[in-house]
């Protein structure tokens, strides 16, 4: 009897494969969490017009909600700028030689951008 | 010398339901390779230890393994590579375990063998060789070093999802062939490749690239197939 | 160099598809930032915050006046933006939703679920969108 | 137990075996059986090019090819081979480059060539570009494109079967028993026509370039079976092996311009006595003794057991300019780091891996090392096996490549040529083996073919002593290597052969720890090490007959070399654990032997 060959999410999370593999995984996670997200917020700006549903409401609520919304800004900016990396790499096969700087650059990018949203959503959100 | 705390991945399919861990405590030199070390293992204290070898200097491609958490070649890694003299070696992902590390790599050459792997020209040939540029040989150069050892495929997390995807190894293969000046089998190839378990499965996760032994730059030779796909151009 | 090409492959969805990721990746950083430098020009610069700005920059819709700090609202209001409205939500949701496809058919093994999913997934693309568009058609 | 039944059986996936597999197919049904995934053999692991006289670069000829090989040969080689071989050379390369393969190209899109040890303008006496390469990766590409064109055309393979006996009954040759590694489980390929080609024995020693997978098989199953080996005493020591590990470091960097270099940074292979024309391209046992020597009075670097491979841009583009070294061209030779870096981009990677050395600044500490056999199973130019004195061939049984003696190279084998060896007689024995097939019938099975190998693992499983195999190997490589290594003296010799009795005697009392069935590598490994210690034994005999000096066989108490007595070849037979010595002639054509000056 030989092993199973399928690879689990959690074995294939123990794989050392670096920056470009925990870049891929995040990418997926926010792309499926922006998904639900968008997906949601449309549903529930369409049951609140038409029916002034509360449950549109609960949902708006929880997305005004800043906690959420840290996280989302982060989801939503990683997606971005590593989205662009990958459609740059993708579509330019000859820059793919730069793929190591193209990971720190990427950091580069959205580390400052993120510290001015969290500057700016913090201040409002605790009233400074 | 220095102690090294060698844990291998051991699965007896006559005995084991599930696989188990042992571990040693060796002796060992920083330039030791970890297939030495094995060696030492399965010579001195347990012939039961099995795994393929052959050439002992990263050409033949037999030894790819899971060494603390990477695919390498187990000839290639020398102790002091690893920087800790605690090594960890389990077999390769996304290939059924036949026992301790020797992994099923049927499925590996089969996706291999689905790209036509093979110099395709039936114009008739010159009495002499076919000429060739210098240029137009420094091409697909990248891609001819390939030892088929599959630390590439078994590395790539959109393989462990859904192992109908065709794999690194094989499009670069495809690779070698479809950008040789010489070769006529291109756009059945690229037909080939442009299928939903071909090259579209490659989400750019560069570990196929940094496992590879042979530094073969794996993901750009994906990406320029990708690039013929869609332009028809083969420069 | 000698240089060298093969003739054109037929239609392929994965490869039409992939391409399209890329693409509407790329349209929706135009969008994004048509919306944005618009945003600045017409007077968000001093009237609104992180959250109204993003709002605008990626959807500028009138549903979402109802939170907006935004006092004039009039060069918002023109069927230019409605297009740009409608242009977003097209890109955003059928990338999302084709990531959706992408993710889920990693993990389908046997080629009698895929079709099912596949449907099922273009189901809820073809109401989202429909949603989407009505929402800012309604508003 | 299995049975398939195919009219030829090629046991071997290396450049030999698939060639044979691609022949033979053409016309018969063909098994390809290897113990290793085809393109794991050690074809691959070749470096510096494959000898033809194309005359890409400079004048060149295939008769100079034949007379620099029947000289490297040291004149025991068989002069019609050769020149059949040296002849075939370049179709067989264009049908190479047919094939796909790619070689590195010159200016004018033809084929690369570079100067090799011992290949001469046979005019002038100046090394000639005669190896045809790609980058150092040449055998890689050579099993790389066999394989490939072996998939094109539908070629059976039985990957990961290992063939342990051959089948063989008054009336002839009948086929093969292969274990099926995954399983554990007998096959037995029934067939008109077998072809031996599994490669070399260098494990026999310790410091090596070959694989773990050389363990001399072929040449063990078919002693066996009362075939007898042929010139086992003439194994080739390659000058330069990285310094303990024995990783082969490719003569191509030689013929690149690199210089040996002694402690005392003298380049000795200028000294009178070693090859003060060619230097460090004069052939390999040349070469080798000279490091020998040149270790033996003390001047290793820092008093330790290797010297300098020098490559680096200085040091090549100084001593070029010493020798007047010029391109085809007539320019001054020179070379640039770039330029070594695009030539040798593997060896390279190996010093950088294991030594942490750039041998583009820095030299490279090497030793001689084992790296390949001159003798194997006695065949003609067809690959057919011939059994005794008298060249009587064996109807039904071939042997190719590097464990066949054919023998075209004699004493000492020239870089390049072996390569050219397994291409040229795979052909031609793969045809020949169809096309005997074609005739033939199939020879009845025995009852119970199997019983010899059952047999034989039945006694390694149960063996219930306390010795362990890999203590039995160490000691047979240590004994090899001191003793029937570069230099060899009566004394150690004997010695030698003494402890390969008394080794042979100690694994009658092993013990095995693993008792499965699938993947018993450690059952596996015990059987081919019994297969090393009956080459081990062979050769040591054959090599303390031979009172001379020839090519790579090189004694101290008998350093000349004496064609009156032993122009001629040995062959050796394992009778009831016993060594019998005969000896053959050596077939001339043309070339009278010389003295042998580089
Ligand atoms: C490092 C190195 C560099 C070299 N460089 C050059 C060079 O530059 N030029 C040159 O001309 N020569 C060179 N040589 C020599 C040359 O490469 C070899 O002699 C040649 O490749 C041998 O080929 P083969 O086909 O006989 O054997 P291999 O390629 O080794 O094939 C042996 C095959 O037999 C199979 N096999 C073995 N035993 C069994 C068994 N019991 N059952 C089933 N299958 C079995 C193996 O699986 C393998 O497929 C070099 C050798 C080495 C080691
Ligand atoms: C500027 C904005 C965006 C950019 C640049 C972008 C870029 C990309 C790219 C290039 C991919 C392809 C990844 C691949 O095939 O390997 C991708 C995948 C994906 N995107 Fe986006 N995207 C953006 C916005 C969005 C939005 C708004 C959503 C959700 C509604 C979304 C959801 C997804 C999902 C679910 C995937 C699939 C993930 C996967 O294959 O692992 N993206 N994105
Ligand atoms: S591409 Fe590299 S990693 Fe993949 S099989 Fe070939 S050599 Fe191994
Ligand atoms: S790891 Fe996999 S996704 Fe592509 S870049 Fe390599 S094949
Ligand atoms: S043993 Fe050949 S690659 Fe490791």
């Amino acid at each position: 009897m030989a092993l199973n060959r399928k690879v689990g999410f959690f074995k294939g999370l123990k794989y050392k494969g670096g920056g470009p593999m925990w870049a891929w995984i995040l990418h997926r996670l926010s792309g499926l969490a922006m998904v639900f997200f968008v997906g949601s917020h449309i549903i529930a700006g369409f049951l609140t017009q038409q029916f002034g549903s509360d449950v549109g409401i609960a949902i708006n609520i929880v997305y005004e909600n800043w906690i959420f919304q840290l996280v989302l800004f982060f989801l939503v900016i990683f997606h971005a700028v590593n989205g662009l990396r990958v459609t740059l790499l993708d579509l330019w096969p000859a820059l793919l030689e730069y793929q190591r700087e193209s990971i720190w650059l990427e950091w580069l990018v959205i580390i400052p951008l993120y510290v001015l949203i969290l500057f700016t959503v913090l201040k409002s959100a605790l009233g400074l | 010398m220095q102690k090294i705390t060698l844990k291998l991945f051991r699965y007896n399919p006559e005995t084991d339901t599930k696989p188990h861990y042992d571990t040693f405590e060796l002796e060992a030199e920083p330039t030791d390779r970890v297939l030495d070390l094995m060696e030492k293992v399965k010579g001195y204290h347990d012939g039961s230890l099995s795994f393929r070898r052959s050439c002992a200097h990263g050409v033949c491609g037999s030894c790819a393994m899971r060494i603390n958490g990477q695919n390498m070649l187990a000839c290639k890694t020398l102790v002091q590579d690893l920087k800790t003299s605690r090594i960890t070696v389990e077999p390769i992902l996304g290939l059924s375990v036949l026992k301790d590390m020797i992994v099923d790599m049927d499925p590996f050459f089969d996706s291999y063998k689905k790209v036509m792997p093979f110099f395709v020209n039936d114009e008739p040939k010159p009495a002499q060789e076919r000429h060739q540029s210098i240029e137009d040989r420094e091409r697909f150069d990248d891609t001819t070093k390939c030892i088929l050892c599959g630390a590439c495929t078994t590395s790539c997390p959109s393989f462990w999802s859904n192992d109908e995807y065709i794999g690194p190894a094989a499009i670069v293969n495809a690779h070698r062939f479809i950008f040789d000046s010489r070769d006529k089998g291109a756009a059945e190839r690229l037909q080939i490749l442009n299928d939903q378990f071909g090259v579209y499965r490659c989400r750019t996760i560069f570990n196929c690239t940094v496992a590879c032994p042979r530094e073969i730059q794996i993901t750009q030779a994906i990406g320029e197939v990708k690039k013929a796909i869609a332009t028809g151009s083969l420069d | 160099m000698s240089s060298r090409t093969v003739a054109k492959r037929g239609f392929n969805l994965d490869y039409m598809m992939w391409l399209f990721m890329r693409l509407s990746a790329l349209a929706l950083y135009t969008i994004g930032l048509t919306g944005l430098i618009a945003a600045f020009v017409m007077s968000a610069r001093t009237q609104t915050d992180i959250s109204t700005l993003i709002r605008w920059t990626f959807f500028p819709n009138p549903s979402h006046i109802i939170s907006s700090d935004i006092i004039n609202l009039d060069s918002w209001i023109n069927s230019f933006w409605q297009v740009m409205q409608m242009l977003a939500v097209f890109f955003g949701v059928t990338h999302g939703i084709n990531g959706l496809r992408i993710v889920v058919e990693d993990f389908i093994g046997s080629n009698w679920w895929r079709p099912i999913w596949r449907g099922f997934i273009f189901i809820l693309w073809l109401f989202i969108l429909l949603v989407a568009v009505y929402v800012v058609l309604a508003s | 137990m299995k049975k398939h039944q195919f009219e030829v059986v090629v046991v071997g996936a290396g450049g030999a075996g698939l060639m044979a597999g691609l022949y033979a197919s053409q016309s018969a049904s063909t098994a390809v059986i290897s113990k290793l995934y085809p393109a794991r053999s050690h074809t691959g692991a070749a470096q510096g090019g494959i000898g033809a006289a194309l005359g890409n670069l400079e004048e060149d000829h295939p008769a100079w090819h034949t007379y620099d090989t029947v000289k490297g040969s040291d004149y025991l080689g068989d002069q019609d081979a050769i020149e059949f071989m040296c002849e075939e050379a370049p179709s067989i390369v264009y049908e190479l480059e047919h094939m796909g393969l790619p070689f590195n190209r010159t200016k004018e899109g033809k084929i690369a060539q570079r100067p090799f040890g011992g290949h001469t303008n046979n005019e002038t006496g100046k090394p000639v570009m005669r190896a045809c390469y790609a980058a150092d990766r040449t055998g890689h590409m050579i099993l790389q494109t066999l394989y490939q064109q072996s998939i094109k055309n539908n070629v059976t393979f039985y990957d990961e079967f290992q063939v342990m006996d051959l089948i063989m009954t008054e009336e002839g040759v009948a086929g093969v028993v292969a274990l099926e590694i995954a399983t554990g489980e007998l096959h037995v390929f029934h067939a008109k026509s077998v072809i031996f080609a599994t490669g070399g024995w260098g494990r026999v020693w310790e410091i090596t370039s070959n694989a773990f997978a050389y363990t001399g098989d072929g040449v063990a199953i078919t002693l066996r079976r009362g075939i007898p080996a042929q010139d086992m005493e003439f194994f080739q020591f390659h000058p330069t092996g990285i310094y303990k590990m024995g990783i082969l470091i490719t003569e191509g960097v030689r013929g690149e311009g690199g210089i040996l270099l002694n402690g005392k940074g003298e380049r000795f292979m200028e000294k009178e006595g070693n090859a003060p024309s060619v230097k460090e391209l004069a052939s390999r046992d040349v070469v080798s003794r000279a490091m020998y020597l040149e270790l033996k009075e003390g001047n290793g670097v820092n008093g330790e057991n290797y010297l300098y491979l020098d490559v680096t841009p200085e040091t090549v583009n100084k001593y070029a300019a010493l020798d007047g070294r010029t391109n085809p061209d007539g320019s001054p030779f020179s070379v640039t780091g770039e330029e070594i870096l695009g030539k040798l981009p593997d060896i390279i990677d190996f010093c950088e891996t294991y030594l942490g050395v750039n041998p583009v600044t820095q030299p490279m500490p090497v030793q001689p090392t084992a790296h390949y056999a001159m003798g194997g199973i006695p065949t003609d130019k067809f690959g057919q096996v011939i059994v005794d004195k008298k060249r009587k061939p064996l109807p039904g049984l071939f042997a190719v490549g590097e464990n066949a003696c054919v023998s075209v190279h004699g004493a000492n084998r020239l870089g390049t040529n072996s390569l050219l060896d397994l291409v040229v007689f795979g052909k031609h024995s793969g045809m020949k083996a169809a096309e005997y097939a074609k005739e033939a019938d199939y020879i009845p099975l025995p009852d119970n073919p199997t019983e010899f190998v059952e047999q034989q693992l039945e006694t390694l499983r149960n063996a219930e002593g306390e010795e362990r195999i890999s203590d039995i190997g160490t000691e047979m490589k240590e004994v090899m290597f001191e003793h029937v290594g570069v230099f060899r003296v009566e004394d150690g010799m004997a010695q030698a052969v003494e402890k390969i009795r008394e080794l042979k005697a100690r694994f009658k009392n092993i013990k095995l720890d693993d008792q499965g069935k699938k993947f018993n590598m450690d059952l596996l490994n015990a059987w081919e090490l019994s297969n090393l210690l009956d080459i081990a034994e062979v050769t040591a005999v054959s090599a303390l007959k031979r009172k001379e000096s020839r090519g790579a066989h090189a004694r101290d108490d008998y350093q000349e070399r004496n064609d009156k007595k032993w122009m001629k070849h040995t062959l050796a037979w394992l009778e009831d654990g016993e060594v019998k010595l005969d000896y053959k002639d050596v077939i001339f054509t043309k070339f009278e032997p010389k003295k042998r000056v580089y």
